[in-house]
Formats: C-alpha cells, sequence, structure tokens
C-alpha cells in the first residue's frame, strides 16, 4: 500500500479548472454557431401520449417519432440485470468468509 | 417567441461541467454517481431540446431511456461501493488499484 | 580379350563387400571376417594381375561406370568410371597384393592374439581396400578425390580401432585432421579444374577431353578455357599446387607429416598396411597419376621436388634418435616419399613410380617384420628392451635384413635401383637448365647417409647383441601366418629391382629396363614419352651428362651407395657387439631438438589450441556479448520503456476523466480552428 | 493430395490431442506413418514439371477460389515441383522419426506433446507446398506456434527466455519480411489482381514493377528484396541474425532440435530461394558481393563458434549456421550448381543435423549430460548409437558418398565460377569451413565417444532401446542414399525445377522495373 503512487490532493482541485475551461470552449461553440430557425411543436396536442405511443409502435400518435418497442424490451432487459446484479452485488458474502476475509482473492487488502 | 436552442446548449454545457468537475476533483464514491447523474442529465437536457428544435418526439422518448439506463447504473454502481467499502473500508476511489498493472 | 576389363569394378567391389560380410556377419564366421577378406583380397589379386596381362597385350581401357551426376541441364557430369593403364594396373597389383599379405599377417597378429572387435577389425580393413583400389582405378580427379576421403575415413577408423585406449582415438584426430587440412587445398583444386576446364578426366583411351589435355591446348593458345583473370600458366601452376596440398597431406610431407608417427598408434599390419605402402602412397600415385598436367608447370614441379629433397633429409634425421621400432619406420616412411616427391619433381617420372613400387614391397615387410617382433616382446616396442632376436626368429631377420638393405638402399637389393634412379634423374636434369633442382638433390643425396645409419641401428639394436631384457630372452614364437607373409616380401625386396635395372641396361645394352619400357607405352597423353616431351617443351627440363651418359651414371651411384654404406658402417661401428650403449647424448643440444621432432607438432598444436581455439574462444565472447547482447538490448530496452509507459495508466479514474476532458477540449479547440468556428 | 497430407496431420493432431497421455506416442507414430507413406507415395508419382513459380506445371496442382482482398483474389493454391517435393518427404519422414525420439525423453503431457509435433508437421507440409502467398503466410506462421510451446513447455532450465526469444524474433523478421513483399505487391500495381505467387513472380521477372509513391521502381525492388532478405535471415539463420537458434536448440527437448535443425531452418533458405531470388534475381545479382560475403562469414564464423562450446548441442546448433551459409552461398552464385546444390544442401543437412540431434538426444537420454568434458569413451557402452554418431560426424564433414558431401560440392562447383565478382575466392574461404567442422567434430568425438569410460553422472550407461536407435539408422541409410544416387534421387527433380531460376538477360534488367523488356 505504501509503495503505490498518490495523488496529491491538492493537485486534484487544480485538475477541476479542466472542466471550467471545458466549459468555456463550448459556450464558444454554441454561441458563435447558427442554428436558424427550427420547427416546434407548436400547435400539437398529446405530446405525452404520443410518446406513450411511440414506446409500443403504437401509430396513434400525432407526432412523427419511430417505434421503439425493441429497445423497451432491452431497456427492461437491463433493467432487471442490474437489478439482479445490484443485489448481488450488495449481498454480504457467506458469514463464515466474512470475519477472515482480510486478504481478498484478488490480492487487496486491508 | 420560443428559447433559442443556444440556451438549452449553455445549460447542458453547465450542468455536464459541474458533474465533470466533480469527477475530477472528488476523491468519494458516493460523489462520483451523482456526477455521473448530473452530466446523464445534461445530455437528457440535449435530448430535450433537440427533440423541440427539430418538431420529433425521438430525442424525448430517448431521454426516457436514458433515465433508465441511470437508475440500472446507479443501481449496480452502488453495488459496486458497497463491496468496495467491504473490501477497502473506504469509498475513496483512488485507493482501489489492486487491477492495476 | 578385351571383354576381362568388364570385371575390373570386381576388384574394388569384392572387398567392399567382404566389408559389408565382416560387418554384419564377422560375429558368426569362424575366424570373424578374416576369411572373407582373405578370399576377397585374393580375387582382388589375380584379378588385378588379369588387368595388368590385359593391359599388357596393348587393352588400356577406360569406361564410365555410373553417372553421378549428369544429364542434358547439367553444365558437366559428375561421372565414376575406371581408368586401366600401366600405371593403375601396376599400382593395382600392388594394393592388392600387399593387402592380401596384411590380411593372412592379421589372422597371426590380431586372431592369434585374441584381439577383441576382430569383425570391426576386418571390416574396416575390406572397406580400407575397396576405397584404395577405387582410387586408384578412378578415371577423374573427383572420383579420386573422393576415395582419396574414404581411405582417409578408413584411416582414421583403423588408427582408432583400439578406441578405448586415450592414445589410439587422439592419433586418429590428428591424422584425420592434418590430411583434412591438406585435403581442403586439393577439394579446392578439384572445384578449380572443374571451374577451369569442365571436366575432370585424366585422359586415356577414347577420352576426347582431359584436363591435362586441355591444359596443354591452352598454353598452346588452341583450346580457351576459363583461368579466372590469369595468365595460363600461372592458374595452372595455381592449380597443380591446390591439389599439391592433398598429395603432402595424405602422402606426409612436410609440414602435413606429423600425423603418420602418431599413426602408429593402430595395429601394426594397419600400420603396414596403410601407413607405408598403399594409403601414404596415395598422395604421390595421384601426382603421377596427373603428371601430364604438372608438368606442364616448372613451378610446381620444383616446389614438387624440393618438399620431396626436404622431407626426405628432414624425416631422415628425425629417425636417427627413436628408441621404438616403428617410430624409426614412420619416419622412414616419410623419408621415403620425400624421395619419390622428389623424383617426380625433378622430372623422373619412371624412377618415382619405380621407387613407389620397390619402397611399398620393402616398407610392407619391414612393418610386417616389426610386427612379428612386436609380437615376439609382447608388444614391447622399445629397441633398447630387445637385441640377439636373431637366434630366436631367423625367418624375421633375414626377412627384415632383405627389407634393410633395400631401404638403407644397398646394392643389388631393390631400394638401390630406385633411389639411385631417382637421384640421378633429378642430378641431371638439374645439371640441365634448372639449377634449383640441384639444391633439392643435395638434400635427398645427404639423407641417403642418414637412411643407411637409422636402418642399420634398428636391425643391430633388434636382432644383434645380446638380449636386454626377459621378454627379449624367451620371445614369444610366431606362426606360418607371420612368417609367410614377411618370406613373400622378403623375396621381393630383393630382386624386385629386376623390374627396373636402368644402369645395367645402359651398361650392357640389353633392354631389362622392363618398367621404363612398360611405362612408355601407356595410352596416348598418359605415357612417360608424353610427359618427357612436355618436360622438355613445356616445362623446359633437360637432361645434361658432364661426364658423359654412362660415366655420370655411374657416378652418380658410386655416391650415393658410398654414402649409403657410409652411414651404415657409422651405424655398425656405434651399436655393434653385445652391449651396444646410446650415443645420443653426444649429440648433446641437438638430441633434445630431434627427440622432439624440430618441435614441429608442438607449432601445430599450438595453431590448432592456442591460436584457432582462441580465436573461437573470442568469437564466441563477441558473439555472446555483442551479436547477441544487441539483440538482448533491444529486447530490455523495449521491456524498460513498456515499464515505463504503463505508469501513465494510474488505475485511477481522475485521471482518466482529467485526460479524456482535455483531450475532448483540445479536439474541440482544434476543430474549431480549422473550420473558423469562432469568427 | 497435399490437401489430404496437411488433413491428415491437422486430424492426427486434434485426435492425439484427445487421447489419453499412455497411448499418445504409439498413436502419433502410428498417425504420423500415415503422412509419410502419402508423401513417399507422392514422390514415388511425383511428375511435376519446371519451377512452379515461373510456368512451369507442378505435381498434385490445387486451387480453388477462397477469398477476396481488396482487389486481390486469394485462392487456395497448393502444388509441389522439384524444389519442394524433396522437403515435404523430408518434412514428413524427420516428424515420423522425431516421435519415435521422442518416446524416451517425454515422460510427461504426452498427448499434448505429440498433438503439437503432428501440427507443426501439417504447417511444414503447407509452407512447402503452397503456391498463394497469404496460403503460405498462414502456413509460415503457424509453424511457430507448437514451436514455441515445444520449447516453452517440455524445454530445459532456460526454456523461457529460449522460447520467447525464438518467437519474437522470428515473428519481428516475418513482419519486416511481410511489408518488404506488400511493397511488391503494390509495386506491381494493376499487373496482378491476386495474391498468386506465380502470377506475382512472374510479372516481377517480366518488368511488371513500377514505382511507389516517392520511390522508383529500382528502389522498391531493391527496398522489397533487402526487407525480405532480413526476414528470410533470421530464420536460416544468416550471421548476425542466429543468436535465436543456440539458445533455442540447447534449451528445447531433442525432437523438437530434430526438427528446428532439420526442417524449420530450410524453410528460410526455402523462402529466400522463392522470393528473393526467383522474384528478383537482377537485385540478388547486384547484392551479390555482400551476400556471398554474409554467407561465407555464415560458415566460418559458425564454425568457429561450434569450435568454443563444449555443449554437444550448441555445438550442432552453431554448425548448423555454419552448414545453411553453403546454402546462401550456393543460391547467389545462380549456377546450375549452385542454386541446385544449394536446394540439394537443404535436404542433406536436414537429414545430417536431425541425425547428429538425435544421437546427441539418445546420448544425453542415458547420461543426462551434453558437456564434453562429463563422460568419455561411450563407445564402450552404446557401440550402434556410438557408430551413428561417427556416421552422422562425418556426413558433417562432407565425407563423399554421404549426401552432406554431394550438397557441399555442387555448391563449391557451382559458387567457384559464379559470375559476381571474387566468386573464387569467397569459394575458396568458404570451403575452409570443412576443416574447421571436421576440427571440432573430431574433437568432440574422440573426448566423448572414445578413451576409457568415464562419466560424471551416476547414471548407468547401457545400450540404447530399439526405438531410440531405429531413427538414427534409418536416417543414415537415407544419407548414404542420398549421398551416393544424389541425381537420381532428388538432384535431377531440383535441377529441373531451379534451372528456370536463373535469370536470363533481360529477365536481369526486368528486376529494376521500369517496363517490360
Amino acid at each position: 500500500m505504501t509503495t503505490r503512487p498518490r495523488l496529491h490532493t491538492s493537485s486534484t482541485q487544480v485538475v477541476g479548472l479542466v472542466a471550467f475551461v471545458l466549459f468555456g470552449v463550448l459556450a464558444a461553440v454554441f454561441l458563435t454557431a447558427d442554428f436558424g430557425s427550427h420547427a416546434t411543436f407548436e400547435g400539437a396536442t398529446g405530446i405525452t401520449a404520443s410518446i406513450g405511443y411511440a414506446m409500443f409502435n403504437l401509430d396513434a400518435g400525432s407526432l412523427p417519432s419511430e417505434g421503439f418497442l425493441i429497445s423497451f424490451e432491452i431497456i427492461d432487459v437491463i433493467l432487471l440485470g442490474a437489478l439482479a446484479a445490484a443485489v448481488m452485488l450488495g449481498k454480504r458474502d457467506d458469514e463464515e468468509e466474512s470475519d477472515e476475509s482480510v486478504t481478498m482473492a484478488d490480492g487487496g487488502d486491508r | 417567441m420560443a428559447v433559442s436552442v443556444q440556451y438549452y446548449l449553455i445549460l447542458s454545457a453547465f450542468v455536464f461541467c459541474v458533474g465533470l468537475f466533480g469527477i475530477l476533483t472528488r476523491r468519494n464514491a458516493l460523489l462520483f454517481l451523482m456526477s455521473v447523474e448530473l452530466m446523464l442529465n445534461a445530455a437528457n437536457i440535449n435530448f430535450v431540446a433537440f427533440s423541440y428544435y427539430h418538431g420529433n418526439l425521438t430525442g424525448q422518448v430517448f431521454s426516457l431511456f436514458t433515465m433508465a439506463l441511470a437508475a440500472a447504473e446507479v443501481a449496480v454502481g452502488i453495488g459496486i461501493i458497497l463491496v468496495l467499502y467491504r473490501n477497502f473500508a473506504d469509498v475513496d476511489v483512488t485507493k482501489a488499484t489492486t487491477l492495476r498493472w | 580379350m578385351a571383354e576381362i576389363t568388364a570385371f575390373a569394378p570386381a576388384i574394388a567391389v569384392l572387398p567392399f563387400v567382404s566389408f559389408l560380410v565382416a560387418l554384419f556377419a564377422g560375429k558368426y564366421l569362424p575366424k570373424k571376417g578374416a576369411l572373407a577378406g582373405i578370399l576377397a583380397m585374393g580375387g582382388s589379386l589375380v584379378l588385378s594381375l588379369l588387368m595388368l596381362y590385359t593391359v599388357a597385350t596393348g587393352h588400356a581401357h577406360q569406361s564410365t561406370l555410373y553417372t553421378w551426376v549428369g544429364g542434358e541441364a547439367v553444365p558437366y557430369e559428375l561421372t565414376f568410371g575406371i581408368l586401366l593403364d600401366q600405371l593403375s594396373t601396376l599400382m593395382l597389383v600392388i594394393v592388392s597384393l600387399i593387402s592380401f599379405l596384411v590380411h593372412v599377417f592379421s589372422l597371426g597378429y590380431m586372431n592369434d592374439e585374441d584381439e577383441g572387435g576382430l569383425p570391426r577389425y576386418y571390416a574396416e580393413l575390406g572397406l580400407f581396400s575397396a576405397s584404395m583400389l577405387g582410387f586408384v582405378f578412378a578415371d577423374n580427379l573427383l572420383m579420386a578425390f573422393m576415395f582419396f576421403e574414404l581411405v582417409g575415413l578408413c584411416s582414421y577408423l583403423l588408427i582408432g580401432f583400439w578406441f578405448r585406449e586415450a592414445g589410439p582415438p587422439s592419433a586418429a584426430k590428428k591424422a584425420f585432421l592434418v590430411t583434412r587440412f591438406g585435403d581442403y587445398f586439393f577439394l579446392v583444386g578439384v572445384v578449380a579444374v572443374f571451374a577451369t576446364f569442365g571436366t575432370a578426366a585424366f585422359g586415356g583411351p577414347g577420352v576426347e577431353e582431359s584436363f591435362p589435355h586441355l591444359a596443354e591446348l591452352a598454353l598452346d593458345g588452341e583450346a580457351s578455357v576459363n583461368t579466372f583473370g590469369f595468365a595460363p600458366r600461372t592458374w595452372f601452376t595455381i592449380v597443380g599446387l591446390l591439389v599439391l596440398g592433398g598429395v603432402m597431406g595424405k602422402s606426409a610431407q612436410f609440414p602435413f607429416h606429423t600425423w603418420l608417427p602418431d599413426a602408429m598408434e593402430g595395429p601394426t599390419p594397419v600400420s603396414a598396411l596403410i601407413h607405408a605402402a598403399t594409403m601414404v602412397a596415395a598422395g604421390v600415385y595421384l601426382v603421377a597419376r596427373m603428371y601430364g598436367f604438372y608438368a606442364l608447370s616448372p613451378t610446381a614441379l620444383a616446389v614438387i621436388a624440393f618438399v620431396g629433397g626436404f622431407t626426405a633429409l628432414f624425416a631422415a634425421t628425425m629417425g636417427v634418435v627413436k628408441r621404438e621400432i616403428k617410430q624409426v619406420l614412420a619416419y622412414s616412411t616419410i623419408s621415403q616419399y620425400g624421395y619419390i616427391m622428389l623424383a617426380l619433381g625433378g622430372g623422373g617420372y619412371v624412377a618415382g613410380v619405380f621407387h613407389l613400387t620397390t619402397h611399398a614391397v620393402f616398407k610392407a615387410l619391414l612393418f610386417l617384420g616389426a610386427g612379428s617382433v612386436i609380437i615376439a616382446m609382447h608388444h614391447n616396442e622399445n629397441m633398447w628392451d630387445m637385441g640377439g632376436l636373431k637366434e630366436e626368429m631367423p625367418v624375421t631377420y633375414y626377412a627384415f635384413l632383405s627389407g634393410s638393405l633395400a631401404l638403407a638402399g644397398i646394392v643389388p637389393f631393390s631400394g638401390f635401383w630406385s633411389k639411385d634412379e631417382v637421384l640421378f634423374e633429378t642430378l641431371i636434369h638439374g645439371l640441365g637448365d634448372s639449377p634449383l633442382l640441384l639444391g633439392a638433390y643435395a638434400m635427398g643425396l645427404l639423407a641417403v647417409f642418414f637412411t643407411g645409419f637409422y636402418t642399420f641401428r634398428m636391425v643391430l639394436l633388434t636382432f644383434h647383441g645380446e638380449p636386454r631384457s626377459d621378454t627379449a630372452r624367451d620371445p614369444h614364437g610366431v606362426r606360418w601366418k607371420v612368417k609367410g607373409p614377411l618370406a613373400v616380401l622378403g623375396a621381393l625386396a630383393a630382386v624386385a629391382g629386376v623390374i627396373n635395372l636402368a644402369p645395367v641396361a645402359e651398361l650392357t645394352g640389353a633392354h631389362i629396363d622392363f618398367l621404363h619400357s612398360w611405362l612408355f607405352h601407356g595410352p596416348e597423353g598418359l605415357n612417360g614419352e608424353h610427359y618427357e616431351e612436355l618436360l622438355e617443351g613445356v616445362a623446359g627440363y633437360h637432361a645434361a651428362y658432364p661426364l658423359g651418359e654412362t660415366l655420370t651414371m655411374l657416378a652418380s651411384a658410386a655416391v650415393s651407395l658410398g654414402l649409403a654404406l657410409a652411414g651404415a658402417g657409422l651405424a655398425v661401428a656405434l651399436y655393434r657387439g653385445p652391449e651396444p650403449v646410446e650415443h645420443t647424448d653426444k649429440l648433446g643440444a641437438l638430441k633434445t631438438v630431434l627427440f622432439n621432432n624440430y618441435y614441429q607438432d608442438e607449432y601445430q598444436v599450438w595453431l590448432a589450441e592456442g591460436l584457432t581455439a582462441r580465436v573461437a574462444r573470442a568469437a564466441d565472447t563477441v558473439d555472446v556479448s555483442i551479436v547477441d547482447g544487441v539483440v538482448n538490448f533491444v529486447s530490455s530496452l523495449s521491456l524498460f520503456t513498456g515499464d515505463r509507459l504503463r505508469r501513465v495508466q494510474t488505475g485511477i479514474v481522475s485521471n482518466y476523466a482529467a485526460l479524456l476532458t482535455l483531450g475532448l477540449t483540445l479536439l474541440l479547440v482544434a476543430f474549431g480552428v480549422m473550420q473558423g468556428w469562432f469568427l | 493430395m497435399l490437401e489430404l497430407l496437411v488433413g491428415v496431420c491437422l486430424l492426427g493432431a486434434f485426435v492425439t490431442f484427445a487421447l489419453p497421455d499412455e497411448y499418445a506416442s504409439e498413436a502419433a507414430l502410428g498417425i504420423s506413418l500415415v503422412p509419410l507413406a502419402v508423401s513417399l507415395y507422392m514422390y514415388a508419382v511425383f511428375d511435376g514439371v519446371g519451377n512452379a513459380l515461373l510456368g512451369g506445371d507442378p505435381s498434385f496442382e490445387t486451387q480453388y477460389a477462397w477469398l477476396t482482398l481488396g482487389r486481390y483474389d486469394v485462392t487456395w493454391h497448393m502444388g509441389l515441383d522439384g524444389i519442394s517435393m524433396p522437403l515435404v518427404v523430408l518434412a514428413t519422414l524427420l516428424t515420423t522419426l522425431a516421435i519415435l525420439a521422442s518416446w524416451t525423453p517425454i515422460d510427461e503431457r504426452q498427448s499434448q506433446f505429440y498433438g503439437l509435433m503432428l501440427f507443426m508437421e501439417a504447417s511444414l507440409v503447407g509452407v512447402f507446398g503452397a503456391l498463394d502467398f497469404l496460403v503460405w503466410f498462414v502456413f509460415w506462421e503457424a509453424v511457430l506456434v507448437p514451436m514455441y510451446f515445444l520449447i516453452g513447455v517440455w524445454g530445459g532450465a532456460r526454456r523461457k527466455y529460449a522460447a520467447i526469444k525464438f518467437f519474437v524474433y522470428t515473428n519481428i523478421a516475418s513482419i519486416v519480411m511481410f511489408i518488404g513483399f506488400f511493397g511488391l505487391v503494390f509495386g506491381l500495381g494493376d499487373s496482378i489482381a491476386s495474391l498468386d505467387l506465380p502470377a506475382i513472380a512472374q510479372a516481377l521477372r517480366a518488368g511488371e514493377l513500377g514505382g511507389l509513391g516517392l520511390l522508383s521502381a529500382s528502389q522498391v525492388a531493391t527496398l522489397a528484396f533487402v526487407a525480405m532478405f532480413l526476414g528470410f535471415a533470421v530464420k536460416v539463420p544468416v550471421v548476425p541474425f542466429h543468436t535465436w537458434l543456440p539458445d533455442a536448440h540447447v534449451e528445447a527437448p531433442t525432437p523438437a532440435s530434430v526438427m528446428l535443425a532439420g526442417v524449420l531452418l530450410k524453410m528460410g533458405t526455402y523462402a529466400l530461394l522463392r522470393y528473393n531470388f526467383t522474384m528478383l534475381p537482377g537485385i540478388a545479382q547486384s547484392l551479390a558481393v555482400p551476400i556471398a560475403l554474409l554467407g561465407v562469414i555464415s560458415i566460418v564464423y559458425g564454425a568457429l563458434l561450434a569450435l568454443a562450446q563444449s555443449d554437444l548441442k550448441r555445438i550442432v546448433a552453431y554448425s548448423s549456421v555454419s552448414s545453411m551459409g553453403y546454402v546462401t552461398l550456393g543460391l547467389v552464385a545462380y549456377t546450375m550448381y549452385g542454386t541446385g546444390g544449394a536446394t540439394f544442401q537443404m535436404v542433406a543437412h536436414g537429414l545430417i543435423s536431425g541425425l547428429l540431434f538425435a544421437c546427441v538426444g539418445v546420448v544425453y537420454n542415458t547420461t543426462h549430460t551434453r558437456m564434453v568434458g562429463d563422460m568419455s569413451g561411450l563407445a564402450d557402452r552404446m557401440p550402434v548409437t556410438v557408430g551413428a554418431f561417427v556416421a552422422g560426424g562425418f556426413a558433417y564433414m562432407g565425407l563423399p558418398l554421404m549426401a552432406g558431401f554431394a550438397g557441399e560440392f555442387f555448391v563449391f562447383v557451382g559458387t567457384f565460377g559464379a559470375d559476381f565478382a571474387g566468386a573464387p575466392v569467397f569459394t575458396s574461404v568458404g570451403m575452409f569451413g570443412i576443416v574447421i567442422v571436421a576440427g571440432y567434430l573430431l574433437w568432440s568425438m574422440q573426448a566423448t565417444l572414445f578413451g576409457p569410460f568415464e562419466s560424471a553422472t551416476d547414471y548407468e550407461v547401457s545400450p540404447a532401446a530399439v526405438h531410440d536407435v531405429v531413427p538414427l539408422l534409418v536416417l543414415v541409410v537415407f544419407i548414404v542414399a542420398l549421398g551416393t544416387l544424389p541425381y537420381d534421387l532428388a538432384f535431377d527433380a531440383i535441377l529441373d525445377a531451379t534451372e528456370p531460376v536463373l535469370p536470363t538477360a533481360g529477365e536481369v534488367a526486368a528486376t529494376f522495373g521500369g517496363g517490360s523488356p
């Protein structure tokens, strides 16, 4: 543990400056860009309903959109997987091992 | 008169950079997770803004998906943080370096 | 009658078959393969005599037996063939005769002494005879080289026959290595002959293109050959000298003579066969075989003569002080081959072949006689432990004496006639327009004295006086298998001179110089007459007789005989009586030098171990430290840089994020600048 | 036919992998007999004419469309001509014998060992049989994998170092070669539409090569030649790229050494002949002097290094460097005897070095040492092995009527009269190798085989088992047969295939590119 290089805390704050720089650049870009005129939802009704239809590939919405049924299902599976993973990760390891888990299998130690 | 898209973008960039700043300067894993959430939501702002800009719903639908993904990410992320804490007794991301080299 | 030549290959094949028989079935045979060998050699001898007769009736023969490499595509064919002419059939008879007798002798020397590994012995002996005979009837230089090398292999195997002891394997290695050094030059020569002439054929009846003939034409400007930018004469000299390297190695000429005395570690019959009569003869035989080529280059001839003359003297002086009987014989062998070289270089083609013939007989005799003595002495070879063996073994004594008289060159034994002719030929050509030869002649002449001395010192110490050890008082008896070959060779050594009594022919006018006429009637381009024309016309050798032809000859004979007698007389004076004492101490510092063979071994060992091995070790150091060092340096360099570069991967998320951000920012700025967004 | 050969080896490799260790050795021997028999049958019915790359008619030719890379078609193109046929027989023969020679020393993970051997055999046959660049390259690289594991798993103490050195060194060389070759391919531009080697070779010899970027055609040709030469020189190996070889040999188990010296080194010279010397004869001739110099240095320097070693395997390894120098020298001569002799020497050296390594292996199995000073007088205890050792030693020294002499003599005769400057001098200096080789082999044989019996190790020294000796004797028989009947057995076919390699004057000029002759 002692031989490993560590970051100086002071320098970590300095690194944050990069974020400000990025913001500056982005802002400069956005403000100088010309976006021209744009279409809006003006006069449209039932935006939320249309979102619902789009998600299930139903053609009843009044606004243009693609079908998202498959994406919806994939997200469903991912959420389920994430749930399972979270439960697995969160579960404490077997009780008898817990008190002697000083040195972990991956080499970590406490 | 609708708000110009530039302002949405500036807002989004600002939120993103706040998240980024968090990631760059903090060492607490929980703060990391929050920062990531901020950045994801910055993206969501963009989605919604351009959905409005193009008059197309796809962006809005997509931002919903992003939220779902963010939820999944947080679930897994907190799980990892739990394990991290158990193994290192700390949630400092700089200390978990055993996979390095 | 000419069809009989179809059986000529059998001369070499028969011993080869005996090699196979002894190798694979020797264990089960009653005499462990000896009988197969004797039978095969007998067959070869009969066939050789038949061939001799066939050639005598005017049917010299050349035919290609097998094409090793040939076809439309190849620029020159490499073939095996046989060439039966006066020279080769004579040599075939000599080799098969001596090999036959050695096989018989081996029955007594090896079988009766219960030596182990007899099948191997007879197998190697058979292979040796086969390769030597193959070498003799080879019709081109490549085939000659190949069998030359096989002869070297067999010599290696036979010298190292007693491989369980430390000495023989070492001697075998030395013999092969030293001759291999000579053979290197020979091989370069062979390759050069092919590259120059496109053929390596010696010639013979029906051969259109042979390299000596092409060389002759090229000198006359009638044929164009690739001489690699040299003048033809210079190039032919170079090629001739390259081939001579092999000759000097095999025939143990200075400075490649050092292997021969060591080679006495082998069984004595082997010494007789290989190191006296046949293998060592291979070298000088090769010179005789391609004499038409050497006769074109006076430089090469002079080198041959000088090497020969020097070796004759040099080796003879070393033979003077040796204690072991076989060592004396070894140095005398080197010395005698020096004479043959001297003759060939001095323009005496017939004299050289003559001495080759007589020497083969009497030296085989002396070695077998020594073998008989060694049996009697229970394998003690020190002459100072012998003495008085005359009474115990009369057959051996008289045979040995006959050989010794021949070796010393005492009239009328065979050695006198041949040695005299050697010296005479060199003298008259030296007195002609080639004064250089006189130097070589002088050395040869001086060697006669030493030859007489060491020969009789050997005879006196071995057979005369009182026995000086218990074994000498009660020697081990020898049987007919030993005595038979000795008797045959003893008789031959005494009378073999009759084949070429040139001086008598000169005096009486009778045509009894048979060998002369024999060699002069060879096939076109391969006979003595042609060689004499070449020597006269191309090499510029002329005979001169300051005292008239007859008188010069008589004077020369008288001088050499006188010197031989003087040497012999000195030996008798010093070592006569029942209890001879060592006189070597009187030589003072010279004795040390002579005992150490002029430190020839030392410097050659230094060349091998001191210089070459040191260079090799230096090369190894360079290889490990520099050549491999560079390789390892490259690898450690990349390992090192990799080790440094990986430190970029800190494993800390914030760092990666910072870098990512920085990268994105820079990218955006770059795009912006390039696209002019900010304007 | 060739596909059958490769297929049987591959299938056999998988079968052997799956077998339990107890049966692996016998099974592998049985399986390897099939490709051996097939290759001997192919040798018997071989009817190839000319050079496969230069408009000849190779035997057992097959060509199927495989895939397309950009604008280049890749076909599965295989076939054997007089150059590759003997090498295929060499590969199958040595594999069988090496498997037999592994029975004693390999005592763990047998099924994997033999599986890798068979896999290597498949790749080797593929290398010699392939007539399309990509097919060839796949096999070329595939050979490295089994050899890497053979050294790295079953090797001696420093096996990991040796295996990685071998793999990385030769692999980097492959990349250099690959770049060089593709320089040629791109330089040829539209004149070729596939990676078929005959098409490329013929296009190059017809002078279709164009410039590439800033480089002129002749610069492209020269650079490509140098790159390919460097790549193959590592494999051969040519001094100074040889240092991986002794390490690999010393650490490798004996059967792997047999394969490494016997066949793998031949891949390098085979590729030199097929690529550099067949495709770019003009460049080769203009660079003849430096190449010949490298060859001569390899011969003399390698032999000197062998002289300085005391590990028997290192001695044989360095002498391989020396012997392969003859091949380089012969190739650069561009004469019938030179090019043909070099090819013949590949086969001859494969048999002879295989024999010597196998002998050293048998000695090591019994005494458990390979150091010259640690033993003496082995002839007393194991006569047949020593007999084979002596035969191998003399074959290495170039004893006439054995294969080594034939190969070396052809090279010498071919090179002595070659066209490049100083050819006779190079040849003569190179020939001095035969003296040095005699020096170290005779010295090591005297020290280990003869004299009174002694051994520094405590193992009982007894005659080797029959299955150890059989490979030695088989090799001796092959060596003598090839030395006695070189023309009828191989040289005839080799000359037929190498003759077209010798360039005409027009082709020499054409290699420098810039339009048709």
